[in-house]
């Protein structure tokens, strides 16, 4: 049995998430009169209880377990607390929300939970087959929570085409797992291979059954995972399932499923393929990596660009801010192209707490059935509920890039890293990239800016009261405000452990 | 004899995939992909992938296609609604996109290599790796996370099919 | 023996036609029809690998994929039939208020 | 000691400016006449106790404090005391004594008293300071400090709106000349190094002019007036001396500025404030005669503007304005002598100048006094025996200005018409075309001087005539100038309330004594070829150190070798070798000058007597009444286009148009093109299944191809 | 404590948003006394700056502690004043509660949020000053906007949005060119010397002494990456754009610290960054920058001169009266750039007063257009003598503050032997003396003299105590730095001619040996 590695404590976090949705789903079964808020109770724990089992493997130098399936290396660990963190901040806002909105709460919670256990399997996957359950662990639960709200139009638009774009990419992710497969076969060893430590290996050993056959799965696959962070041009999706869907479910979509997505991403093309700037491969793993850089500088170009300018001209907040977070991609897709997780890590992690605070508010001021997110909703609040406004507008400054804040750290780390990657590589692409991202951060003020502008200039088109704030809700967003400041302020505990977990991977590479 | 074979199936599985794309209706869609599906399972036997072959059968073409059938006849489509054809552009990209997209695969498929179906004697032929024996192992051993995790795969999608499925007020 | 690549052949065939199919089609469920097919090129692509290698990996994987693209199904008809509630049509194209 | 000087007028200016609204008429005045007569006699004392040192050419130096010191730029705030600063605080204070005297009875129930006195106290120590100070800066802080006092008291009616425009265009026009004057210290100083006038051993400061001393002179051509030496120095400077003595072509802000009150027009714009261009040249000359050309230049502009400004001064019929042309016209016969070289004759008739024109300015204030604020020269007439002190005092003041012998401005001017004819500094007849330029302005002053006293004093009495009768509309809005709806201007008098009577005694008292000192101050420098050399030309002499002379040249200073040499520059040179030999025949051909300038001061007086007795009113050419439509030229040439250009095309256009068009243009592109990529998003699903195609169709295209 | 000296003087107006938070919704006196207080506290406390500034010394009043290390990052918390910060913090903590007394009454919604947004600015304009770390640096650049986003966007007039915005777009495009500049720097630095840091003064060693040798056509880059952000924010023509509505639209307490202080960050830039960092650079494009400075002079002069509306009249002639600035610092001379320095604050006293009396005016009459006025001398004549004290010191009337500053300018840069065609420059500059004399003169003669012929005008009150209070320093102060500047330049001599003396030396190297710049540099 040791021979497969069977290791339960490595995959804990996920044992405790899944467990912890099914649990939920029989309380919530056996209690209907209870009250309903305990299947949130039940998932925050359960959330708290997985985050403490991946503190509780930090240290596990890239074990393996399960057959090499499952990676117990501080990459994983770390993308497991942002998906964590994520999970919390969303049972969080949607505590009441699920409540007012006369949902199924239990299997709310359940797939919220079921969601977050694909996240974790995606960054914990060594393997493509884990990466593959993983990532459709995630996407059937979330189409189901995007249409959650039946009855209503766009939440079923939401569901619908987010169900037929996402499983549409989901082939060209399996038929270019398919490729890979098929190209690793080495005829010295007689087998192929979905192990990506293994694929690593014969990649750079040149030990390949066809190259173009790789070239093809690793472009399919850069498809795929294209689609699911919701880069150009395969962002299209997004703004209509981020507008549609409930709006913790969009906090939740842009947010865990992209920094989830990222993790396989990164997992694979940079950790696997090494398919970045600075790696500096020759014969095979050369070519691989030139093209993934060139296609992907060209995909962050376009997907900073396209979310940007096309936000400036969105009336509607959700829309804008799913525009937002598709060039907020773009930024991450920066640090990805400077062959630097950690960048990117960091990127996300602040950028998840951001944004979530960001939709909690919209969520606050839409109101029951989503009725208001137009700016124009927005218009004269800022002084009638000055904590929301002030909040909100923190968090959209953030995004922009302000510092003091997480948003500005993310993507000066960001930036830094591709800056530092194009000089060693002597990639002035690179430069490009950067200085084309410094533009389209200065662009992205003006949208930002604009709900602030309605905010606290305009005068209020309609009659406004200000919402009550749930309990929870007001937890979140302290939490998310905490976040942001602490990151912007204080990073240096986060960057620490970041920098000796880079270490560790890329040491943990080499051998 | 097996390349007859192999024409023969190709032939029907390629032509009722077009037909999926050729039937105005989706009940009709169905069928033709369960034809499609039958016959991929009769390839999968070339392969001597004998357990796929009879998943594939009893599970797709079996479970998954009659409940596609099913919500087919459940949904039921209005008919009288005349439907016009709105977005045609999207046909007229349909041809270059599939020659391209075949090219490229065609391309990039390692066509010209050669490679021997590694020939197993009749008597042992259950060492095969397409055997159901060689299979369960496989998924017991190597592949047990991955087998364990689809069960949460099934339960999630179970409990999120019924969520949307169930009507109001249940 | 039929050589591996006809079966490769095949398969991007029936991927190709499933990939068209998905944006030629109006009906929903036509259109998860034509995912399902994607889906089976892929498999017939890895049975294929897998068999000629002889490597059970791949196999084990389409025994994933089935599971996965039954689950999917299931979510999918799912969502169908509760937009088919709210609209009484499967025409995807109908489905367009959110745009721009 | 020469702190106190300019600082007594200061103290004065500030508890007035400060306290003055509370304060009475006569503590103002006393404040304000008793803090420049402490500069006055501050003034004498220090000037005759150091008489000796003075002649022998000593420095004196004060220094107070380090003003501005930045690397090797360095300007103190230190005073300098030599003959020609000491000559210049002498009848600076003292006229302008005189004249705060005068002004406390003409400003009489002026409900702006006290500010109008601050801004005269504030003028002498501007004033002052533009004369003590021991570098250039400081020079030019005096300098604008005048202007602004200037500026304040032209528009101190600032109710009236001509006279809010006249300070203005004062102040700006000035400003014109600054600017010249500003670069010439700076390339002056990025030359020398340095922007004080002399080495004080004392600081270890270097002087300018030690330095220009050590310079080899110019060479005389055109050229060297760009080529940034010496001759461009001198050019700049000279540019911002224009501006302030009003010589062409900056010379129009002075006619205008008559519409401050008439003490200010007589002590600012005719006897101090105006002369600073030429103290500036004088001071300066030790680089003027290393610039030839720039002497020219000088020479040629200041005859040029003595002739032009005579001729308009022929036909006004204001009368301050007929006082501020003639005062243009003088003063264009002061940098005629710089510009000859003679900066010892410009500065002793910018000395005589101060008494005849302060009196005859404020004789002319007393007849506006005495008529109720009347300045039409149409509506005088026969005033001598309604004013008697007034009539006598300026029948001084006109026949010194028109040369009459023996009265100041006889000595002076003659000095600078001789010195004019017989300079070695100008090559060719232009030592002959100038002194004949000289010659007929001497005579056309002659003429509209008795003009001025004819139609004022003489002949029939026209004020009591009815307003309508010579109702002239295009002046009759300057000419009105007392009309004024609260009352801010000088009395509060109706408009032709009563008959003409003589001023009070504040006013007729510095009447006198500045009608004392028009008839003597020339005495202080008698030219020698008059006096046969027996009276001693003591203003020249003790004015002597401080000035550089082109004769420096004969002593072998380098100028010698650069004018001197025949090769390079024959004309100057003939010029120069020329020199020695007048200084021969000097005292002859001086006396013979003098009889030729007599001759034509009297026959100017005979012309304008006989002709403007006949015919008072006669209509002079309207060209030269309109000024020879200098003011509309410019008017059309620069002020318009630039207002109108400005306007439209820089504002309008560049700015909001172009400039400010791309930036909006740009944010407009920026969502027209947001705004077609949206259609990317029609919303229709199986269009974005296409979309992913394309996308996956190129990169596997890319991936494969590579 | 003098350890701490610059970060109290930093926080202590954030120490004041804390407590108008906690004071909560109170009555608007208490507000605007807590805000008041703190604000005064700030300008008390930074006047032990120039009293315990040592003018023979380098960086004073230095904190440095270690705050992000990770990813070589080296960012530190790293704050002194030397010559060139030092009167531009005292600039910002004076300005800011004189802007606060004379917009006492303006403002008439959302008194406290107004408070807060003008101490929070207060902190991040020193932060600027005294930022001794690039990371710093910048960052309290960009937050820095965001109150005065909400001060325009707020209680601004009319076009308040679309000024807002401009506002900040202009700035952030600008502001984010530098970060990949600073990012740039940083690597540079980093790969030539081994040490990842930020650290300004490190970096400004390094390249002085050659250890950091950035070849020219990475400077230029460079140069424009960091001189964007500043020239636009100076601003240069034909950058300006923003500043004219960003001024119009702005309540009078924004514009005097738009004007007063943050216009001066631009140029504070170029003379901590540009100059040094990127000698060569500068070199190379001085004549360019030169050219547009003075035809910003010019420009904006005469623009300024044709404005109907009093703001938008002082607005560009911020743009002339900066334009000699950069022209002086683009000089390289002692004189130049000490004449710049001095400018800066000058401009800063004078236009902000400026801002504030046209402010005063607004808040009686509701108009800020030249026509609606005239006659003002008759009812107001307080306000007309403190007008024309400060109009005369715009106009740089010796004595007076100005004059000090656009002299020192215009002199440096005739003498510069590093500027070429700099008595060109020097010569089209100086016509801004005149038309600034024209423009000034021209408003003021409409607004004040005359009669008063509008009725409205005719009841106008004169200034009342508190206005003159606002007004006193700023006369104060343009009296003192007129007649006794040394005080103030004593101090920057020493930064100034370090940064003089490099241009300077070089040209003195390659005129006789003809040696490259680097040659030279590294034989220092």
């Amino acid at each position: 049995m040791d021979k497969i590695g069977i290791n339960y404590h490595s995959i804990l976090p996920e044992l405790i998430t899944s467990t912890v949705a099914i649990v939920i789903m029989m309380v919530d079964a056996a209690s209907r009169k209870i009250e309903r808020r305990i299947a949130g109770a039940i998932s925050l724990v359960g959330l708290a209880a997985a985050a403490a089992a991946v503190v509780s493997l930090w240290g596990r130098n890239g074990e393996t377990s399960f057959n090499r399936m499952i990676v117990t290396d501080d990459f994983r660990l770390f993308f497991a607390l942002i998906f964590l963190v994520v999970a919390i901040l969303i049972v969080l806002i949607s505590l009441r929300w699920v409540k007012e909105e006369d949902l199924p709460t239990g299997e709310y919670f359940a797939l919220l939970l079921f969601a977050t256990t694909g996240m974790l399997f995606m960054s914990a996957a060594n393997d493509l087959v884990m990466i593959f359950l993983g990532l459709e662990i995630t996407s059937i639960s979330t189409y189901v929570l995007c249409g959650y709200r039946k009855s209503d139009l766009r939440s079923n638009e939401s569901a619908v085409k987010y169900f037929i774009l996402g499983s549409f990419s989901t082939a060209f992710l399996l038929y270019g797992i398919a490729f890979i497969y098929g190209a690793t076969y080495s005829q010295a060893m007689k087998t192929a291979t979905t192990n990506l430590q293994d694929i690593a290996a014969r990649i750079s050993s040149g030990q390949l059954f066809s190259e173009p056959m790789l070239l093809a799965g690793a472009a399919m696959m850069l498809v795929g995972f294209g689609f699911k962070v919701a880069t150009a041009p395969f962002h299209i999706w997004s703004p209509d399932v981020y507008e549609g869907a409930p709006t913790p479910i969009t906090a939740f979509l842009s947010t865990g499923s992209k920094a989830a997505a990222f993790a396989a991403f990164l997992r694979v093309f940079v950790l696997t393929f090494a398919a970045t700037a600075v790696a500096k491969g020759t014969g095979v793993m050369g070519s691989l990596q030139a093209v993934t850089t060139n296609a992907l500088i060209v995909m962050a170009i376009l997907t900073m660009t396209i979310g940007n300018l096309v936000a400036i001209v969105q009336t509607n907040v959700k829309r804008m801010l799913a525009y937002s977070s598709i060039a907020h991609a773009g930024y991450a897709l920066v640090g990805m192209i400077a062959g630097d997780w950690r960048s990117v890590a960091f990127y996300l992690l602040s950028y998840v707490i951001i944004n979530i605070g960001a939709f909690a508010i919209v969520e606050v001021i839409a109101r029951r059935g989503d009725t208001r997110t137009e700016i124009s909703d927005y218009a004269g609040i800022g002084f009638k509920s000055i904590g929301l406004a002030t909040a909100l507008s923190l968090f959209l400054l953030s995004l922009a890039g302000i510092p003091l804040t997480a948003g500005f750290m993310a993507k000066f780390l960001v930036f830094k890293q591709a800056w530092i990657a194009g000089s060693t590589a002597n990639n002035s692409m690179l430069h490009v990239l950067v200085v084309i991202g410094v533009i389209n951060s200065a662009i992205s003020w003006y949208y930002y800016l604009r709900i602030v502008v309605a905010m606290f200039f305009a005068e209020p088109a309609q009659e406004f009261k200000a919402p009550a704030v749930a309990r929870s809700l007001a937890a979140g967003l302290i939490l998310a405000i905490l976040g942001t400041l602490y990151l912007g302020i204080m990073p240096g505990r986060v960057l620490d452990a970041l920098e000796s977990a880079g270490a560790k991977t890329a040491a943990m590479q080499k051998k | 004899m097996e390349q007859t074979l192999f024409i023969i199936f190709a032939v029907i599985a390629v032509a009722s995939a077009l037909n999926i794309l050729i039937q105005r209706n989706p009940l009709y869609s169905a069928l033709s992909l369960i034809v499609t599906l039958a016959s991929l399972s009769a390839l999968y036997l070339t392969l001597h992938a004998q357990f796929i072959a009879a998943i594939q059968v009893v599970v797709y073409a079996g479970a998954i296609m009659v409940l596609f059938v099913f919500v087919i006849m459940l949904l039921n489509e209005p008919k009288d609604v005349p439907h016009i054809e709105k977005h045609k552009w999207l046909r007229y990209l349909a041809i270059p996109f599939a020659g391209l997209l075949i090219a490229e695969m065609f391309y990039a498929l390692p066509l010209d290599k050669q490679i021997a179906f590694p020939s197993i004697p009749a008597e042992q032929a259950d060492t095969a790796v397409g055997t159901t024996w060689n299979i369960g192992t496989a998924l017991f051993t190597d592949y047990l996370l991955p087998f364990e995790v689809t069960s949460v795969l099934i339960l999630m999608a179970v409990v999120g099919a019924m969520v949307l499925a169930r009507r109001e007020g249940d | 023996m039929v050589p591996l690549s006809w079966y490769l052949g095949l398969s991007a065939l029936l991927f190709t036609i499933g990939a068209v199919g998905v944006f030629i089609k109006r009906n929903a469920i036509t259109i998860f029809l034509c995912i399902e097919l994607m889906l089976n090129a892929a498999n017939l692509a890895l049975v294929a690998l897998s068999g000629f290698f002889g490597d059970v990996g791949g196999q084990l994987f389409v025994f994933i994929v089935m599971t996965v693209a039954a689950a999917e199904a299931a979510v999918g008809l799912a969502i169908v039939i509760s937009v088919f509630r709210n609209r009484e049509s499967l025409n995807v194209d109908d489905v367009d208020t959110l745009k721009l | 000691m020469l702190a106190a000087i300019i600082l007594a007028p200061l103290a004065g200016a500030l508890i007035l400016g400060l306290f003055g609204k509370r304060m009475g008429e006569r503590a103002i005045g006393f404040i304000a006449c008793s803090t420049v007569a402490v500069s006055a006699v501050l003034s004498f004392y220090v000037f005759f106790a150091n008489r000796e040192a003075l002649e022998a050419g000593t420095k004196i130096h004060e220094y107070l404090f380090t003003w501005i010191s930045v690397g090797q730029f360095r300007a103190d705030a230190a005073l300098l005391l030599d003959s020609l600063s000491g000559i210049y605080i002498l009848f600076v204070t003292f006229v302008g004594f005189w004249i705060h005297v005068f002004a406390t009875g003409y400003m009489h129930g002026d409900t702006g008293y006290y500010r109008f006195f601050a801004y005269l106290n504030l003028f002498m120590f501007a004033m002052l300071t533009l004369v003590l100070g021991d570098n250039f800066l400081l020079m030019f802080v005096g300098w604008e400090g005048v202007g602004l006092c200037s500026y304040l008291l032209i528009g101190y009616y600032f109710l009236r709106d001509y006279a809010n425009d006249a300070a203005k265009k004062a102040f700006i026009v000035n400003r014109i000349g600054d600017f010249g004057f500003a670069l010439g210290v700076m390339l002056l100083f990025s030359q020398a190094h340095t922007i004080f006038y002399f080495s004080d051993p004392a600081r270890g400061t270097q002087g300018a002019f030690n330095w220009a001393m050590t310079q080899l002179a110019d060479p005389f051509t055109a050229s060297a007036i760009f080529a940034g030496g010496l001759t461009t120095i001198g050019i700049l400077l000279f540019i911002g001396a224009t501006g302030k003595s009003a010589q062409i072509p900056l010379f129009v802000w002075l006619p205008d500025a008559m519409a401050g009150p008439t003490p200010v027009s007589a002590l600012i714009h005719a006897a101090t404030m105006v002369t600073a261009g030429v103290y500036m040249v004088s001071r300066a000359s030790s680089i003027f005669i290393h610039a030839p050309m720039a002497m020219m230049i000088i020479a040629i502009i200041g005859a040029a503007t003595a002739l032009f400004a005579a001729t308009i001064g022929l036909a006004q019929w204001d009368i301050k304005k007929v006082l501020a042309y003639s005062t243009i016209s003088q003063l264009g016969y002061m940098f005629l002598a710089c510009g000859v070289g003679a900066f010892a004759a410009g500065i002793f008739h910018v000395f005589t100048h101060a008494f005849f024109k302060a009196l005859l300015f404020l004789g002319s204030g007393s007849v506006i006094v005495g008529l109720h604020h009347e300045q039409d020269m149409r509506r005088m007439g026969g005033l001598k025996k309604f004013m008697p002190v007034t009539f006598a005092t300026m029948l001084v003041g006109w026949l010194a200005i028109s040369g009459v012998p023996l009265l100041s401005g006889f000595f002076s001017k003659d000095e600078i018409l001789f010195r004019t004819f017989t300079t070695a500094g100008l090559p060719d007849a232009w030592p002959k075309i100038l002194w004949i330029v000289g010659a007929i302005t001497a005579l056309l002053t002659a003429v509209y001087m008795t003009r001025l006293m004819v139609l004022t004093f003489w002949g029939s009495e026209r004020f009591s005539e009815s307003h309508a009768a010579h109702h002239d509309t295009r002046h009759s809005d300057e000419s009105h100038q007392s009309v004024t709806p609260h009352g801010v201007g000088p009395n509060e008098h109706e408009h032709h309330a009563g008959p003409p009577r003589e001023s009070p005694r504040s006013m007729t008292v510095p009447l006198v004594v500045l009608a004392i000192g028009a008839v003597f101050a020339g005495y202080l420098g008698v030219p020698e070829g008059l006096s046969g050399g027996k009276i001693p030309n003591y203003f020249e002499r003790i004015l002597e150190p401080s000035i550089a002379h082109p004769q420096d040249a004969h002593s072998g200073s380098p100028i010698r070798q650069i004018i001197g040499e025949p090769a390079a520059h024959e004309k100057a040179a003939s010029a120069a070798n020329a020199a020695p030999a007048a200084e021969d025949e000097g005292h002859g051909t001086e006396i013979m000058l003098t009889v030729i300038s007599v001759i034509i001061a009297f026959l100017g007086i005979g012309i304008g007597w006989s002709w403007f007795n006949r015919k008072p009113l006669w209509q002079p050419p309207r060209l030269l009444e309109d000024k020879y439509y200098v003011d509309e030229i410019y008017n059309a040439a620069i002020v318009q286009p630039i207002k109108v250009g400005s306007t439209n095309l820089l504002w309008k256009i560049i700015d909001v148009g172009i400039i400010d068009g791309a930036v909006n243009g740009a944010a407009y592109l920026a969502s027209r093109i947001g705004n077609a990529m949206r259609y990317m998003q029609l919303g229709l699903a199986r269009g974005y299944v296409a979309l992913v195609v394309l996308g996956a169709l190129l990169i596997i295209g890319y991936f494969i191809m590579k | 404590m003098t350890d701490y000296l610059l970060s109290i003087i930093t926080f202590l107006p954030l120490a004041g948003v804390v407590a108008l938070i906690l004071v909560g919704r109170a009555n608007e006196s208490t507000l605007k006394w807590t805000a008041f207080i703190f604000a005064l506290a700030t300008f008390v406390v930074s006047l032990a700056l120039p009293f315990g500034f040592d003018s023979a010394a380098g960086y004073q009043f230095v904190t440095d502690r270690p705050w992000i290390e990770a990813f070589n990052l080296g960012v530190r918390y790293h704050v002194g004043v030397d010559g060139l910060s030092l009167w531009l913090v005292m600039l910002t903590t004076l300005l800011v509660p004189v802007a606060l007394i004379s917009s006492w009454n303006s403002i008439h919604k959302y008194q406290r949020e107004f408070l807060i947004s003008m101490l929070a600015l207060e902190t991040g304009m020193i932060g600027v000053f005294i930022a001794l770390d690039l990371f710093l640096f910048y960052l309290f650049w960009e937050v820095m906007l965001v109150p005065m986003y909400f001060l325009i966007g707020v209680w601004g007039g009319e076009r308040r949005i679309y000024a807002a915005i401009k506002f900040v777009i202009y700035t952030v495009v600008g502001s984010l060119l530098m970060l990949a500049g600073i990012i740039a720097v940083y690597y540079l630095h980093g790969n030539a010397t081994g040490n990842f840091t930020f650290d300004i003064p490190t970096i400004t060693q390094a390249v002085q002494a050659g250890g950091l040798r950035i070849d020219p056509r990475t400077q230029s880059w460079l140069f424009w990456a960091f001189g964007l952000a500043f020239l636009i924010k100076v601003p240069l023509f034909p950058f300006h754009t923003w500043l004219p509505d960003a001024h119009v639209e702005a309540p009078t307490a924004g514009s005097v610290i738009l004007a007063g202080v943050l216009l001066k960050m631009g140029t504070y830039g170029l003379m901590r960054f540009n100059l040094p960092l990127f000698p060569d650079a500068s070199r190379e494009w001085a004549t360019l920058i030169s050219t547009l400075a003075v035809i910003g002079i010019i420009y904006g002069a005469l623009v300024a001169m044709v404005q109907p509306d009093m703001k938008k009249l002082v607005a560009y002639s911020s743009v002339s009266h900066l334009g000699f600035v950069v022209l002086g610092i683009f000089s390289f001379t002692d004189q130049g750039m000490q004449g710049a320095l001095y400018q800066m604050l000058n401009h800063g006293v004078s236009t902000g007063a400026l801002f504030i009396i046209v402010g005063m005016i607004y808040d009686r009459r509701h108009t800020r257009l030249i026509k609606e006025f005239g006659g003002l001398a008759s009812v107001m004549p307080v306000y007309s003598a403190l007008f024309l004290i400060v109009t005369l010191s715009s106009i740089a009337l010796p004595l007076l503050n100005g004059f000090v500053g656009e002299f020192l300018i215009l002199i440096g840069t005739f003498t510069s032997n590093v500027l070429p065609y700099s008595k060109t420059f020097t010569a089209f500059a100086a016509t801004g003396m005149i038309l600034s004399a024209v423009y000034m003169l021209w408003m003021y003669q409409r607004v004040i003299f005359g009669e008063t012929h509008n009725p409205e005008n005719q009841k106008l009150a004169d200034l009342n105590g508190r206005e003159k209070l606002a007004l006193a320093p700023i006369v104060v102060l343009v009296f003192v730095m007129g007649i006794y500047p040394n005080l103030f330049l004593a101090r920057s001599d020493r930064t100034i001619k370090n940064l003089s003396e490099r241009f300077n030396t070089v040209v003195a190297a390659t005129k006789t040996g003809n040696e490259p710049m680097q040659a030279s540099t590294e034989k220092r």
